[in-house]
């Protein structure tokens, strides 16, 4: 028998908890909430849907571009359209995302270009796009870094007066992206501090996919995780992350409350990765078929597409003029992704510094010249 | 009995035999259970040694570092892995300030026997943070040791050693050897941990180096063998302590060297072999010390990586104009 | 006006909180809670009284070396004495202990040397005394750092099968001891997490003394610390940390559950620090004298006095007696500080490592050589 | 217009002034506020700028570290202060992976213009963690630079200039010297911050050095001039990047060295000296460049301090040593 409490695996965080936002179930039909409530248009429901069908089919061809070698890595996203655009939806022009390594539902809603990003993946740049323009910061790799920075700029924020303004439209707050098992770091839990200490506008977004590589949500915690929030003096509040109807209401609370001044507040939406952690993972080798064939009846997609149909707000010819749209995109991606060229060694000097340092720019010459003795035919 | 062997088995091997050696043995960090650490290292040994002993870790480098401290205090022997050389820096500060002083701290009342293994070094294709090379940082922190294996046989035998010292142990793995295969002798009598080996001997230029690019290395001796120059290999294994005494009597004889690691140039391992050589054997040497190296950035996208790390290109260009003096 | 909200001085954090245990009243009643009750002997009341007493003495003698240039530095523990007295006295000797930097009276208590305590504030040895014997470890500096030691030794006691016995002279657990300021470390809230994961038997006991140097426990909190614990899934109990009978009880309490099997549990002890943050520091910068004031009334040492004098359970004799034996205590402590002997330069080769490393040996002959070229009368 | 005052008064006319002058500039860190920070380095600049540009933060140094990321990235220009040497270690994290490769990561998109603050080295008669050296750490990692001023005027000056530097600069405050006074001259124009300066010109031998150790350097020089050697002093003011033009040309004329810092030998910056100087002067060099360092053990007790810190009496042995040869 183990001693160190590896009982984990049966702790009181069941599979189908009941303590969850949902506006929208499985099987597709809409229900309320008394809290929550979601208030957009038909197109907005379409739009939604477009949204995770094309972040799917992105992902498709990512996983897809890294087995014919044409990408290092790509860690899928499959399982968490909802979570992803349901949050995106939510934001306005003034707001900012801090996202992981995994929202790409989330970067191409706000414009990243599909091929800055699989530049990261194939290696040719290192991941670089227009953050201003789109208000998307650089994916971060070190779990759990990026919630500093996003409450760091959630300060900045304040300071630039863009928080409980009377105008709403001079608002604006930080949506910051992070695991469930970044929230074991200790640099998440500092966001928590400062965040809470300075009431800055950021709202931490944990995608509780289940699972970091092999580990179990268990392993990093023994209750939910949206309960870590008031620990530190601030909301939480649990949504089903496979409904985008939910994950766009409570994101859009927590935002409002953020921008006018209400401070920080917390939302696991509790989804799945119905994928490998990234291509190179096999989860074979920690996690059963049977668990991921229990969520796939859960598909965020599909269930919003028997809403719309059901409904009457879809046909099969929008469905079929969407397939026709993804499959174009599809094949834009699969250009973009060959169409990428290679750096060139030397300009990794002067990428080190606003200002380049005298001794790199001696390397950077030695460098050159070096290169050059062999284009001169040594 | 030997046997040949990937060094990624070869290390698997070696852990096995010293969870089996000493019940106080235990392994920890992320993802080394049931999937057996992301490269495989520890692949399997849950399942034979059960979770309490290797045992998966909650997503924190800190905190693995940090309750490894206290179970050494407690008298374990703990083996925690690091899951790429980029995610070590959230557990630098319980490596420097508690790792490495607390023997000095307690006047030797509390060693601390523990092993730190990182996969580290580039050429893998990867993205940032999983290509990079920290020795230096653990290498000028007194209280450290730290070590690095370049073959399969020195995987097997030097982590064993690691989990068998007294003192802390940076164990760095050259995760793009992992697959490279060797013989493993699993009854000889292994060299000491801290000693550096003669991988090649030659006369004309000594090629200081450790861990990836010792393979590299030896490549380029092999073609300036053809080429009629005899290159001496030095395979540090130790960058903390660094073995002096093999250092400078391959210096006395080849009045030449090079030192050649990945990680950027500026205060890299390379400058205190260089420092130390300059002040022991400033008559000696026939030519400056030439240091071939990553450059002083950060470790690029992978798409030029094989440019920035130092290859068979660069390594012969520097044994030229070593000898050119 | 500040944007970075700094009416954080105003937050729901009362000087005078109602959520806490309390046993003994700031007039020396003695009252009663539903949760916690006291079991003590007499003598045991004595034993506590006594031990706070020579523990303000041992803090005042060494404030006093301090001033007289003896130690380099001093953490004044004047104020917490009933926090740390009561903790101390809730363990047995098969539990261990990680403290800061302040808990004299938890060393005296253990059976620490004062002498050896004092050695580290003069800078004649890094802070080495008798672990084993004392199961009081190293003083930590390092903010938080020690939390994490704590959980790892406590994991180590599960392992040694020292937790759920039914005979429980064979169960231990661990108590840690963190500042309130400390609560925002990473490193701290890694140790809840993993505590919490692998259900260990450690206590988190948080002195909040109100203070982190300058800064007061609003900038770190805007909830009570106490509740932090929850999010991480296990008891946090605040306890009135002046008052000796309740952090006994309290202690004992979360003691117990580890020792048992229960996990972890925190414990804020609310008490101020009366002094300054160490004799480096002048606290007139930041805080009000009112505020010291309010607390004197709160004296830990004083009530307790009231209620054994009341209840007959001492008298002056006795009382004085303590006095002579505070007196002798304070000289011995001084008449140890001077025969403290300063080290040689020569040790802290060896002490670097288990096994010395070559170069180093010669840097140490090299310094040897040096030193005796000195003597040799170069 | 010139003054005289101590370091520690002149950093914070400095900070003050880079606060008047630039709105974006907010410092941030642990007790700054009304106490002024525990060296008072940061005084009355609460009160005169408030709490939005003079920020207490919670006491975790990641997080001051990496919320000023944040704040970079909205352009600000943050100015954190680690309260101590050993403390800078839980945001080591933030420094190497965040803070030194923003500007590498979004290919010049996103500059850091940050500076780190920190008070160093020993002889304060200080407990464990508060009398570190950790410059080596910094000038091994691409990205930062990393400077340190010896004087009043210096400090004045260069804490603008790294304000005003859009790379993150590393500031490493010499703290025994906070009480040392000097001219500060408000009106001149400073030196470029990452250039070393000549503060004692000589023909006998280079003493290359830096922070607290310039004054003790110079201390030695004096008396060596009684003895009637005539010793050169070169504050090295920037680790990072090193301004090897006045150091080589200082030893083209000098032709011997010696490379004074506290912090531990191994690795430490006087190896980067040494290595430069023997790649670069090789046949230059009348008698090997020698390090006069903190030994590499953690730093000790402060009752043996004096003996750990480089010296007089161990310079001026070096002194001899090097024209010996
Ligand atoms: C500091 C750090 N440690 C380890 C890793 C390696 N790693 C990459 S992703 C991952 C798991 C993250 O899990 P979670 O936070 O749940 O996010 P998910 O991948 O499920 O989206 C780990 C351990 C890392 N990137 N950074
Ligand atoms: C990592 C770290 N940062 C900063 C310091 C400097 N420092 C020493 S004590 C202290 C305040 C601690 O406050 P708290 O945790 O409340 O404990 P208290 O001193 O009140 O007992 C600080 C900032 C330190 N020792 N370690
Ligand atoms: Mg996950
Ligand atoms: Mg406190």
């Amino acid at each position: 028998m183990s001693q160190l409490g590896a009982d984990h695996h049966s702790r009181g965080l069941e599979r189908d908890p009941s303590d969850m936002v949902q506006l929208l179930t499985p099987e597709g039909e809409r229900v309320e909430h008394p809290d929550f409530s979601w208030h957009g248009t038909e197109d907005d429901l379409r739009r939604m849907y477009r949204d995770m069908v094309i972040a799917r089919r992105y992902d498709l061809e990512g996983t897809a571009l890294q087995r014919h070698g044409e990408l290092g890595l790509w860690p899928p996203l499959q399982g968490q359209e909802a979570a992803q655009v349901g949050a995106s939806h939510a934001l306005n022009d003034r707001d900012y995302i801090f996202p992981t390594y995994r929202e790409h539902a989330v970067a191409l809603h706000r414009g990243v270009d599909p091929a800055d990003m699989l530049a990261l993946w194939r290696g040719t740049t290192m991941g670089v796009w227009d953050t201003k323009g789109t208000g998307f910061f650089q994916y971060g790799i070190v779990i759990g870094s990026q919630t500093l920075h996003a409450t760091g700029y959630a300060m900045g924020m304040q300071l630039d007066g863009m928080v409980g303004n009377p105008d709403p439209d001079h608002n604006g707050a930080v949506l910051a992206f992070h695991g469930d098992g970044a929230s074991s770091q200790g640099d998440v839990n500092e966001a928590y501090v400062f965040a809470a200490s300075y009431n800055s506008p950021v709202v931490f977004f944990c995608q509780n996919n289940q699972w970091a590589i092999s580990e179990p949500i268990s392993r990093q915690t023994r209750i939910p995780l949206y309960q870590r929030a008031q620990g530190f003096g601030f909301p939480g509040i649990r949504v089903d992350g496979n409904d985008v109807l939910a994950v766009n209401a409570v994101t859009a609370w927590a935002m409002e409350r953020a921008r006018q001044g209400q401070g920080p507040a917390f939302i696991e939406a509790f989804t799945y990765r119905m994928g490998a952690h990234t291509t190179s993972d096999d989860p074979s080798k920690y996690r059963l078929a049977e668990e991921t064939e229990h969520w796939r009846l859960k598909d965020p997609i599909e269930r919003l597409r028997v809403h719309l149909t059901r409904n009457g707000l879809i046909d099969d010819d929008w469905l079929h003029a969407l397939e026709q749209e993804a499959d174009e995109f599809g094949a834009s991606v699969r250009a973009a992704c060959h169409g990428l060229t290679n750096p060139d060694l030397e300009q990794i000097f002067a990428q080190t510094y606003a200002d380049i340092t005298p001794p790199l720019v001696a390397q950077r010459a030695e460098h050159v010249a070096w290169v050059s003795s062999f284009e001169g035919g040594k | 009995m030997a046997a040949t062997m990937t060094l990624a088995k070869a290390l698997n091997a070696g852990l096995r035999r010293a969870l089996d050696a000493d019940p106080k043995v235990l392994l920890a960090g992320e993802d080394i259970g049931k999937l057996g650490g992301v490269f495989r290292i520890t692949e399997g040994l849950q399942k034979d040694f059960g979770e309490d002993r290797v045992i998966d870790s909650p997503l924190a480098e800190s905190g693995i570092v940090g309750t490894a401290v206290g179970l050494a205090l407690r008298g374990y022997r703990p083996v925690v892995e690091i899951q790429f050389d980029g995610f070590v820096f959230p557990a630098f500060d319980q490596i420097v300030t508690q790792v490495a002083k607390m023997h000095f701290r307690t006047h030797g009342q509390h060693p601390m026997p523990m092993v730190i293994r990182i996969p580290y070094g580039g050429g893998i294709g990867g993205i940032e943070h999983h290509s990079e090379s920290p020795e230096a940082y653990f290498a000028h922190t007194p209280g450290l040791k730290v070590v690095t294996p370049a073959n399969a046989n020195d995987g097997y035998w030097m982590i064993q050693q690691a989990v068998a010292s007294n003192d802390p142990v940076i164990f760095l793995e050259p995760k793009r050897r992992y697959h490279q295969k060797g013989e493993v002798d699993e009854t000889s009598t292994p060299m000491p941990l801290h000693q550096a080996r003669v991988v090649r001997p030659g006369r004309a230029v000594t090629l200081f180096t450790y861990g990836p690019m010792v393979k590299t290395c030896l490549d380029a001796a092999a073609i300036a063998a053809d080429e009629g120059q005899e290159l001496e290999v030095v395979d540090l294994r130790s960058v903390s302590p660094i073995d002096w005494v093999t250092v400078f009597d391959s210096v006395r004889r080849t009045k030449r060297a090079i030192v050649v690691h990945e990680a950027q140039r500026s205060g890299g391992i390379g400058a205190e072999v260089v420092a130390r050589l300059h002040e022991e054997l400033f008559y000696v040497m026939e030519s400056p010390v030439l240091r071939v190296t990553g450059f002083d950035t950060p470790y690029p996208m992978s798409r030029v990586e094989e440019d920035y790390l130092p290859n068979l290109d660069r390594l012969l260009d520097a044994v030229d104009e070593s000898l050119s003096h």
